[in-house]
């Protein structure tokens, strides 16, 4: 038992040290802005951009009306 | 009447056993987990199915030239599907928070500790007149306590194919009892100051650690534990199709179409297993309270392991989230974060536990390896 | 020049037998069924793509160490890829029909009467010199009756191989041939009235039925039938992944990507069944006129039993929904529907008509399972 | 053949007697509210919910113009 | 104590040979290849990672009884892997322009003659002492100048098994540098005037043109080449599944599904040939030499032969659409776009590419069937 | 290599050959208006649509907002 659990221990100890080796020796090529966590995207982005859209064409049309009448 | 002589010979009324029916029983229970309290449905309602249709009495479903026999035969008995799942495992895993803070591989590690206890526990068993578990089978026990059931497969098929059963039904009941069996142990171990502590936020990770992750705990495997390498291999491999960006067509497959698909032949194979002469014996029960003890000392130990933490750490680590070091992904995490919230409401150990927890999940890899290389030689 | 002519040697103009010629032609008369008459498409095509392949001289794709070869030993001769199909159409079929509404199992058992009358008739053909059908022959000829591909291509391969070829292609054909087949016998066998019988909406069905009714079926094909199990088991494993609401992941899987691979992999292997040697044979002829006749018997059964069902329920039951209990979903039940319609421009008969069509999916496999137990033993 | 068919029947028969028994005792527990046949939804329910959203955008383009002329 | 003893002696660390060092950094290389230069990323990461597994000591993982023994057992020894992707790409491709322009299948021939001149240079590189090709091994080696991976992998896994793993890694490599080999070679041996010839848009096809075109491939294949007939029938299959409209899900499935699980597999199993002893010869240097060499005379004679037919046509035909020929779809015929883009903005040669490049594909596993008729019997 | 070569070019002319006498045979039969390359649809089809679909109800609206006032 001791054996198995030093050895995990030990694996993931050397695991630890290389991954903060790797990140070190990473962090000057990294370069696409650092993900952060958590990012979420504004669900209603494209219902925002449908909404202006008919705005516009609203606007367009009343606009055209106006010139008419 | 010839024929219909030959037709009630062949009924299952009249050649059902009891152990049979026992079995059948069984398997509808674990149905019943599975959809009325959503324990692990994915794996439980296959395997439920598969220890009915394996004990109908007559119909052979699960002996030589049977559906069953032909699924467990090309990818239980050959270890293929558990690695195929956790190469899945790999392409769902973002191990961006355990990148953030390599130090919760510790928890990842202390967790482990469950299963070889209950390694000694196995042994120890043995001196009760009955149990006469071998070093092996008491390995493909013991791995129960890493509280992840493609390596509990995968070891048991190695190690012990008999209890294989036994050892995969106790392995994924134990994961879906996680809500359970957790909360009191990190309570009881745990102050309330600790339990309030607030961590502060992850760092970011960009995009080339994460890449270059799966290729260091590869490497890192390879030097020093290639017996864990088919398991930590498909896992990372999983990994790399997920991570790359180029080859959005293969992760997508490892994510779904193989995953999935494996995951019915997988539960129905291990269902195969609960046959009546095997599951209905003594040792089951051994395997089930082994099983049980095993995941609570992996609890135990994974939040003393977070107090020591959070000491060293001059109280920046709140000691729940080593309880998320058991894996069972992510629902162990999500439990830190409900308890965590039971002090705190708006303290979110969500993020914080996905990092332990994933290290769970290379931890069990790990500690299977360790028992391969010292027991399968 | 040595090299030429071996070249010329392994020409296919150099080897063609006229057997070889006509099967491919039969291939191709099945593709054109397929695609410009739409007969079957998903499963004829493959199955006359694969006559094709499998006929090129010197080309041995469906002799040992060939594609079809392959595909044909681990998918067919195991009986695993019809079973997985059977899973898939589980996960696919909603039965609520046929819970709202259970007597309409005698419809789908009525129509089975095809399938006996068949087994005798096949053994009457032993009469005729040249036939020598043994009782598994004639038993696995019979199951076209049943007009459900998968149910027929398992009992051919357990019960007869050599002529699983010309059953599945009969099985397939008829099961196409539906509209210009049923409703001549539909006429003849009801009168104008009776067509015009408008049946009140079902009752609506809740969804624990459902999750029962698999469980149902598949225990008392346990008990009295467990030679079925293998393909009811199947059908309602796929059913019950399909219902349950926890599985999504398992059902789309089954719905999806297993029985599409499987399909086109099934396919093939069938068609390369479809040999000169295997298939241009007297034998053939009379599968072919055999399956027909049984056609017909089993879909004036159903219309039959329709009628005695109106009777009973006092006018309640139109008698055309009958002729859905051969199965061929949801092929027959749209037949049914489109001839009520031409007798009444209101009468919308497809949701009734679902409940003896998957019925007699039921019904196939049991009498598949009773053919098993009598027969296979 | 009577051997057969008598199976068949019989199984049918057993089948359709434990369906009923089923649907008997599941009657109570039935949680979901029934789901009938045919149940279609309206094809065009996105369809008319977009246009119903449109007229309210539109009315009120339409009343603002109108405040300000 | 025994067990750190024998966890020890399983250490990588402790057996890793300078061989299985080196494979796994060429593993490391394809990676990087793929991943960074997006060097055919969908196969060379697989084989990559492949590379590395089977490499890592005492793990066994492509030993019998590891996975990727298995995957290589089931996959390639049979050339099932090879033709089920042959199936995706015909499901994928659209074969409309080649129809549009039958001519061009002359340059899709023409590009095929690296194929032969490799042949004679291997037999040639036997003079050399320490180099001993037999016919088959050069006829394998000599595929690779069909820039056609799967057939390339379909070839060697039926004459030159030993050899797959160099073969494989050098057609997908050789096909990956199609922007760096091709461009000077079409440089040179065209002038400026013939790059600039806009070509006339292609003449609209039918649906039944479409259709009817596999079958017309197949035909001539069936008649005249039927050891091609693996090859071209499952790439025709692919088509007509496309092209038919009847059969979508099944089309989607070969697209999709299959194509995608089977390149994982596929590329897995091909770097499981990458070991040490297999791979660090003096012939996988003659191998990828030979195949650099067949690359480029492929190339030129597609040129060339866009060349001749210019003059026939009258000046219609750019000869630069020549060196889409060598298949490598659809990277060569991007190249040739570009190419011809930087003589004249506004001639857009991409779809006029596109014919001989799937011409190449069929002209490569015409190639592959004459090898086989000549060489493989 | 004459030998394969010239298979390769023997049976990739008679395709040619055989692929010009099927455009042929199959041109009088070409019933889905010949599909030209490359034939991209305007991406922009469904939008064109919508906002069609849009001005017609704005013209509507305003219709009935001119016949009210
Ligand atoms: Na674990
Ligand atoms: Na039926
Ligand atoms: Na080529």
């Amino acid at each position: 038992m001791l054996l198995g659990m030093g050895s995990v221990f030990l694996f993931l100890t050397v695991l630890v040290l290389a991954m903060n080796g790797v990140s070190r020796l990473a962090a000057p090529y990294a370069d696409d802005g650092a993900r952060g966590y958590p990012r979420h995207q504004p669900a209603s982005a494209t219902a925002g951009n449908e909404s202006e859209e008919i705005v516009a064409v609203i606007s367009a049309a009343i606009s055209r009306y106006r010139n008419r009448s | 009447m010839n024929g219909a002589e030959a037709l009630w010979q062949s009924m299952g009324i009249a050649n059902m056993t009891w152990g049979q029916l026992l079995m059948m029983l069984v398997g509808c229970l674990l149905i019943y987990l599975a959809v009325a309290r959503k324990f692990e449905p994915l794996l439980l309602l296959p395997i439920g199915f598969g220890a009915i249709l394996s004990n109908i009495p007559e119909a052979g479903i699960a002996q030589a030239g049977g559906l069953l026999y032909y699924i467990y035969h090309i990818g239980i008995e050959t270890g293929v599907f558990p690695l195929l799942i956790f190469m899945g495992v790999g392409a769902l895993t973002d191990f961006g928070a355990l990148i953030a803070m390599p130090s919760t591989l510790f928890l990842g590690a202390a967790a482990q500790f469950g299963i070889f206890a209950t390694l000694i526990g196995a042994l120890t068993l043995n001196l009760i007149p009955g149990f006469n578990f071998s070093l092996a089978d008491a390995s493909a026990i013991a791995i129960i306590g890493g509280a992840d059931g493609p390596t509990a497969i995968f070891l048991a098929s190695r190690l012990a194919p008999d209890l294989l059963g036994a050892i995969a039904v106790a392995a994924y009941s134990y994961m879906a009892l996680v809500p359970i069996i957790q909360p009191p142990i990190m309570r009881l171990l745990t102050t309330e100051k600790e339990r309030n502590i607030v961590m502060s936020q992850l760092r970011p990770v960009s995009r080339l650690e994460k890449i270059l992750f799966p290729f260091t705990v590869l490497l890192l495997c390879i030097l020093f534990l290639p017996s864990a390498a088919p398991l930590i291999g498909m896992l990372m491999f999983g990994n790399i199709l997920r991570e790359v960006g180029v080859v959005d067509r293969l992760s997508r497959a490892a994510q779904n179409e193989i995953i999935n698909i494996v995951t019915i032949f997988l539960g129905l194979a291990v269902g195969s297993k609960l046959s009546a002469d095997k599951f209905l014996t003594l040792e089951t029960l051994g395997i089930l309270a082994l099983g049980a003890v095993a995941f609570c000392i992996g609890t135990a130990a994974g939040v003393l392991m977070g107090k020591v933490m959070c000491k060293i750490s001059g109280g920046k680590v709140n000691p729940l989230i080593g309880a998320a070091g058991v894996s069972a992904v992510p629902m162990a995490a999500r439990v830190v974060n409900k308890v965590g919230l039971e002090s705190n409401h708006h303290n979110f150990l969500l993020m914080h536990a996905m990092g332990p927890n994933v290290a769970g999940v290379i931890g069990s890899a790990v500690a299977a390896g360790v028992l391969l290389a010292v027991v399968g030689s």
